[in-house]
């Protein structure tokens, strides 16, 4: 695989400079050191800025509705487990519409990687506040400046058990790539959460406000991200520094071991056309 | 001898009418004869008051009578509520001493509480019940003690066998002193029949449909649907996935149906309003996926136990956006079996969500039905099969055709890769904004597909129309009163069933109703929706609609006697 | 000199055209010319194309024209894009240079990128192309500055300074390189106008009939409402909040509605989709609520930032069950002002969920209106006041009574505490399974509310209908090609626009169409749903409907085209 | 104020023996403790059998739908925040269906007082899991055992940034209405889990089970429920021993001290009849 079997022919829709396009070039770096084939590999995403990201790269995609990107990437994964599935998505239609299957899919813990453009923003409809935007920041419809707490994804998920949580930023390709490649081959919900500047609606969290604040956490080789502990506190880290890295990761029976899907025949492997109910019908007579 | 029965059982939730009801049906099955068995039940486990009600005769049964033959209540509420229900030979049997009433000579005197009690348990009474009812049926054989034995099965030794004490003890009782024959039923032979209810019905048309993948949420009268393809999953290599919320059901059907399983959820009127986003990206992205509305009383939270069928007109346009669906009502166990089957394939051809809309007392009814034909339906496949999906080169999700219909590969199966879109897409799933391509795709999921659709609609059923004064129409669960109430009419009623609704079968109703005068439509709904949806599509203006919206099904009577008005 | 003009101003998402055309819009509007403009844009924020387009004429405009008098493209590929549609004798300008296009006869070439960057920056092209239109207009007066003062008003001194210089220099470009009069435009008088879009208008009716609790969840054509009443919140003490979802934006609607304060939540048809539940809610609970439903093609995401009228068979039964609701679908800027204030009266007084259903096209389309006037209106109150509120006494919220219609007491005024359930529940508002009063409570939520309903229910308008040869019938935004087509046609032509569609104006219809050969709906969807509704609600079968479903409204070229197949 | 003050004439439909009972009780105990007249106490709920509560007591109610009770109550609070507002509800209602409004309504902080009947099972609807059924419990549904790992709404409240998140155990009344007056008292979003036994369809975590292992955890003087790290490891206890009491706590500015609300006209007070538009039409001219 190389770059180029990725390459997708729509026109890219997003503004000159967004931190989408970072996003876009590290997963295309992952998926060709993944090594499977664009037909094998199946991008999920909701709507908005970041849930256009499947159409700009060549592998199957699903754009389905706002807030709804992780049923049917796992509804997916469960009918053809050797798919790899990706969610690609943003922050609020992962944290704010689809907030409750973001929780519940975590517990669900198919084998799926879910990336989140965390511009901090709600990008396509013009820049209202997301759940991640920071406090006080001024929208057109928070017009005293936002005043709800802002979500905390990392330790929502570790609190949920999540069994890989990391944080990228989207400048930094090699490192997201590598994040996401982690991703993609732990085996369960890994949430690869991305810090990705909207040049155009969010005015604070710019590349600059990123940039001076991002520190990788796994170069410091004493941290451990399997202690739960140490991880809630990288997670609660914002502010003067901000840690970008795998931040918690446990291995955990994914959904397709629980239920063994991973050692019966691929649902849609099934030939249904003959299924024969007699025994089954026996029971009502 | 009766040509017929009806039998109730009554009490608090949580004292068991149900399994003396239903352990009754299947020795009543066995013993050769036909039943229709309903459990009205309040929303709640405890407490209350809910009832068992069992048809029993020689011919086959649809439907509910008004009145009972025997009354067996367990508590003392039940003769206030029921006993007024009674037929005017009826027999009422009650427990005077547990509950201190007054014996009367309306009622029958049955120590329940204390044949139990001198057992060892007072939770056996059930099961003296049952001995007791099957000694006034005269039913006693080996299949008495087998049913319990069944029920039971898996419990300690001891417990089976007591209760077989139990029953053999009520069933003394009976012979002792309840010297009547009049209850006798005669051997018969119906011919080995299954029991079964409209969701297990539903279930195993899934199951053979060949569906994969089932998400929903629990949501009453739908939940049993559940259970069963959740029972038989293992067996079937079927995954069953209780949803977080309806959303997710059906989000996670679709996802499961664009990786190509055939995949289903169900849910009632208020689950479905969270799943009518999901109907409208069904049809946007052309992925199969059959839904069942299993109705209930409402709006909102309504009667959460009971029966309705209010969510027409809902179900017609629900969605944003004009897209083509079916909407089929299947009125009888049967038909809720080959009309799932039926579902899934027309789903799949289309590409397009497939409603099922069933209500609560379909869902919960028992008959026993001659069997399920399991060769009579084919589950056809619309899919680029795995062999073809070699051959696949430039595949374009969305190519524009006559039928409306573009071939749907299946991700990994071909080299190409597969987009789709809730967006407006252009051919190769990819959005656009263009306002030629926009026309073409509208015209492609709506006005194309339909004419597919409407080609092969299941047509309505007639019965005695030709000849009939009064036609009755009706859709979904009616089915079992309109029969009967045709059959007793010696010829002056006939109906017309709607196993379909959408498309309409507007050429065949018009042939049907062509110069009949008196048609009436007969609803469980307060609005009338079939007429008007009947008026939109063929211009007959309905003169008459029967409505019930009460939450209780009709039944036989009950229509006679408003059939008597008209 | 032209009666009319229509500019248009193209370029990619980013560019600014709404900025130049607004500018130019609002110094049109001060000149005392009528305007209508609309801005149509991608879904996106930068690239891909997007235009302003800009009618303005000596007389009150409705709606778009076909063709443009003058374009102005700011990037290359406008150029194939819009070149096509200019009228005739129309002026089509560019910027040769920056974008290497081989000057042609056919087009004027404004070197608005050299001029904008002498300047200093070449965002100062949009001023050079707002003045440069201005001198082709010959607009020069203190206004022009003045509107640029005013879109910058915050900005940096210099940064003002430097738009005016580029204002100066596009107008004096025009002076002295383009010397016709064709486009000059003779000053007018329209009196003082307001410049309004149909959001802005719903916004100010909402906030004065009272609303206090606005919560919603953004969704494209709809958040500019939310946008324009958290604008005005402080002022008004109103609370608006962003839901989660617009799950949440409804319940927290109805919630706030409970306690006492009027309240609202808008959306678009993937959003309402997700409200529905909630519909049904506040039917169940009679709770009053007022939802706008900002119609967007579909179905799915399909295309959001277009326009389509869609959703109308789907707001008609949306909601599982059976209940009184009311729809209004305002045609210009003032109905959807004073609808906006009557939607609030009629939820509240028949404590009832009451839709708005607007689109993107009204939505967004900017008009000058004479004014809205305040006191032509009235806002009622039916509640029980506070100081009513003291003599209550032994409350019950669902009190039967001849209208269907309880008095509503709020949570803390009274002594008594007030329940109210979304089971189905007796008079004082606990649960029931009451057969009897289940049917009693159906009759009060749905027959006897639109016994009301229907008397108060808000007429079609008729312009024209006697005399006229064709009557065209629409509702909702196509109210501003209907009126202009039918002045335009001597006679021939009338229509009828309806601002409420549920109840349905049948006895009014029914008298308007009687004996008209010549009906013909126009309808912004695929299915002739309007055409469906009046069938079934009036039985008069619509022979013809002219139907526009690729996401662009109506303009008033397409319409006489589209007329003359008839 | 006196316990007879509550009570209610609706007939109570939950099962003998059931946990619920214990709730009722300690809420009635709690509101007389408050002091407030009934009519000034709002108590939302969704659909469950928890949620059948505010029935059973005299309090304003607004009974909604399955998984939306805290979207009304927040309203509700918002236009009367002079209102005692107390939700109570159900695991399935609040953190199933009802999860998305758990999540943004800590963040929301509006005062008002979550009570969760957790009897980790849906009751009314005969016994599927619930988001906190333990691992393996077999369902009809769930017929190989329950396979998602359980919720922990603890540490998700706290991951969330809410002010107090407290647990209860139905049994133990005193506790449990001292419990609710905190959560009452306390300025923002208060939840508080109960502990209830479901005697009909929860055959695991009966009485006795959660009666073995709940210790009070404010019993320990030395224990900080400002000390989050602490309160997460806390939170996270759950088999052998499970704490009671009050986990987290800490002060938070409220909703409606962050809008302003609490020093404005209470919203239904505003007379709406003749609001002059003439200065915001200004704008237009
Ligand atoms: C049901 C529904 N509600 C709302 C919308 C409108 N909508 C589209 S994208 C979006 C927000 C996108 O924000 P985010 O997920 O952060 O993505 P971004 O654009 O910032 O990348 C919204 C509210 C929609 N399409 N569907
Ligand atoms: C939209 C919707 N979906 C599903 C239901 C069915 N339903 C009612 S209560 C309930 C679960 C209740 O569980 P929980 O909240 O834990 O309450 P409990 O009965 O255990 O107290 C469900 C699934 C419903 N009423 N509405
Ligand atoms: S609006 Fe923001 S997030 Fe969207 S494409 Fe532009 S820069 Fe990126
Ligand atoms: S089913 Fe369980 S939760 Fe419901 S009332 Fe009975 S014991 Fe209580
Ligand atoms: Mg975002
Ligand atoms: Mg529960």
């Amino acid at each position: 695989m190389n770059i180029n079997d990725f390459k997708s022919n729509d026109e890219i829709a997003w503004c000159p400079g967004c931190g989408d396009f970072g996003i876009l070039n590290a997963l295309k770096k992952s998926l060709v050191k993944l090594g499977r084939e664009p037909k094998d590999i199946l991008l999920v995403s909701g709507i908005g800025q970041a849930a256009k990201l499947p159409h700009y790269i060549k592998c199957n995609c699903f754009n389905g509705l706002h807030g709804r990107a992780l049923p049917p990437a796992v509804g997916a994964k469960i009918a053809n487990n050797s798919l790899t599935v990706i969610v690609t998505t943003g922050d609020g239609d992962c944290y704010g519409e689809g907030g409750n299957h973001f929780l519940h899919n975590i517990r669900r813990n198919a084998d799926i990687t879910v990336i989140v453009h965390n511009n901090q923003i709600y990008g396509l409809t013009k820049g209202q506040a997301s759940p991640t935007t920071d406090t006080g920041y001024v929208t057109k419809v928070q017009t005293e400046g936002v005043i709800l707490e802002s979500m905390h994804p990392l330790e929502m998920a570790i609190a949920l058990g999540c069994g890989f949580v990391a944080r990228g930023y989207c400048s930094d390709a090699e490192h997201l790539s590598w994040l996401m490649l982690e991703g993609i081959n732990h085996k369960g919900f890994s949430l690869i959460d991305v810090l990705q500047p909207c040049v155009t609606f969010n005015k604070k969290n710019t590349y600059e406000w990123y940039s001076k604040r991002v520190y990788k956490v796994n170069d410091d080789k004493t941290y451990n991200p399997a202690d739960k502990e140490l991880a809630y506190r990288k997670a609660a880290e914002w502010g003067e520094k901000i840690p970008i890295g795998i931040i918690y990761k446990v291995e955990k029976e994914s959904y397709a071991e629980k239920t063994g899907l991973d050692k019966r025949n691929v649902l849609i492997d099934e030939k249904i056309e003959n299924i024969d109910l007699s025994l089954a019908l026996k029971d009502f007579i | 001898m009766f040509p017929e029965l009806t039998l109730k059982i009554s009490g608090e939730a949580g004292q068991g009418m149900q399994t003396v009801g239903f352990n009754l049906c299947r020795l009543l099955k066995r013993a050769g004869f036909f039943i229709f068995a309903n459990h009205d039940y309040m929303s709640r486990v405890r407490g209350g008051n809910n009832f068992f009600q069992l048809r029993v005769s020689q011919k086959p049964l649809y439907a509910l009578r008004e009145k009972s033959d025997i009354i067996v209540v367990l508590d003392k509420q039940s003769l206030a509520i029921h006993g007024g229900s009674l037929s005017k030979e009826g027999l009422l049997v009650a427990d005077s001493k547990k509950f201190n009433i007054a014996k009367e000579d309306s009622f029958f005197d049955l120590p329940m509480n204390e044949i139990a009690g001198s057992l060892g348990n007072e939770l056996f009474v059930n099961s003296v019940v049952y001995g007791f009812i099957s000694g006034v049926l005269n039913l006693l054989d080996g299949d008495m003690f087998d049913v319990i034995k069944e029920d039971f099965s898996g419990k300690a030794e001891a417990i089976i066998s007591k209760n077989i004490m139990a029953a053999k003890s009520g069933y003394e009782f009976a012979k002792v002193n309840f010297k009547s024959e009049k209850f006798f039923l005669a051997k018969q032979s119906a011919g080995q029949t299954l029991l079964m209810n409209g969701n297990e019905a539903i279930a195993l048309g899934a199951i053979r449909a060949g569906c994969k993948f089932y998400s929903a949420y629990p949501m009453t009268p739908s939940t049993s649907i559940m259970n069963e393809v959740a029972h038989r999953a293992k067996d079937f290599n079927i995954v069953v996935e209780q949803a977080e919320d309806e959303i997710a059901a059906i989000n996670m059907a679709i996802g499961a149906s664009y990786a190509g399983a055939r995949a289903m959820t169900s849910t009632s009127g208020g689950g479905f309003c969270l799943m009518v986003e999901g109907v409208s990206l069904s049809a946007m992205t052309e992925t199969p996926v059959v839904i069942v509305d299993a109705q209930r009383p409402a709006p909102a939270t309504g009667f959460p136990t009971r029966t309705e069928q209010s969510d027409l007109s809902f179900l017609l346009s629900a969605g944003h956006g004009e897209f083509a669906r079916a909407i089929l009502a299947p009125g009888t166990i049967e038909e809720a079996f080959y009309l799932t089957v039926h579902a899934f394939n027309l789903a799949e051809k289309y590409q397009i969500p497939v409603l099922i809309m069933t209500d609560q007392h379909l869902a919960d009814s028992y008959r026993n039905v001659a069997t399920l034909d399991q060769n009579s339906i084919k589950v056809e496949r619309f899919i680029l099969s795995k062999e073809m999906s070699e051959k696949v080169d430039n595949y374009k999700r969305y190519e524009l055709s006559d039928s409306g219909i573009s071939p749907r590969a299946i991700p990994s199966w071909i080299k190409d890769v597969i987009y789709v879109d809730s967006d407006e897409h252009a051919e190769e799933g990819h959005i656009t904004e263009d306002a030629v391509m926009r026309t073409r795709m509208v015209e492609k999921r709506l006005h194309k597909k339909m004419q597919g659709l409407i080609s092969e609609v299941v047509e309505p059923k007639a019965y005695n129309v030709e000849q009939a004064e009064v036609v009755l129409i009706g859709f979904g669960s009616t089915y079992g009163v309109l029969k009967e109430v045709s059959d007793m009419s010696s010829g002056k009623i006939g109906f017309i069933h709607l196993p379909q609704v959408w498309p309409f079968p507007t050429r065949k109703l018009i042939n049907l109703l062509n110069e009949k005068v008196k048609v009436i439509t007969v609803e469980n709904n307060a609005s009338g929706q079939l007429a008007k949806l009947i008026h939109s599509e063929t211009g007959i203006k309905i003169e008459k609609s029967i409505l019930k919206f009460d939450g209780r099904p009709f039944n036989v009577d009950y229509l006679i006697e408003q059939l008597k008005t008209v």
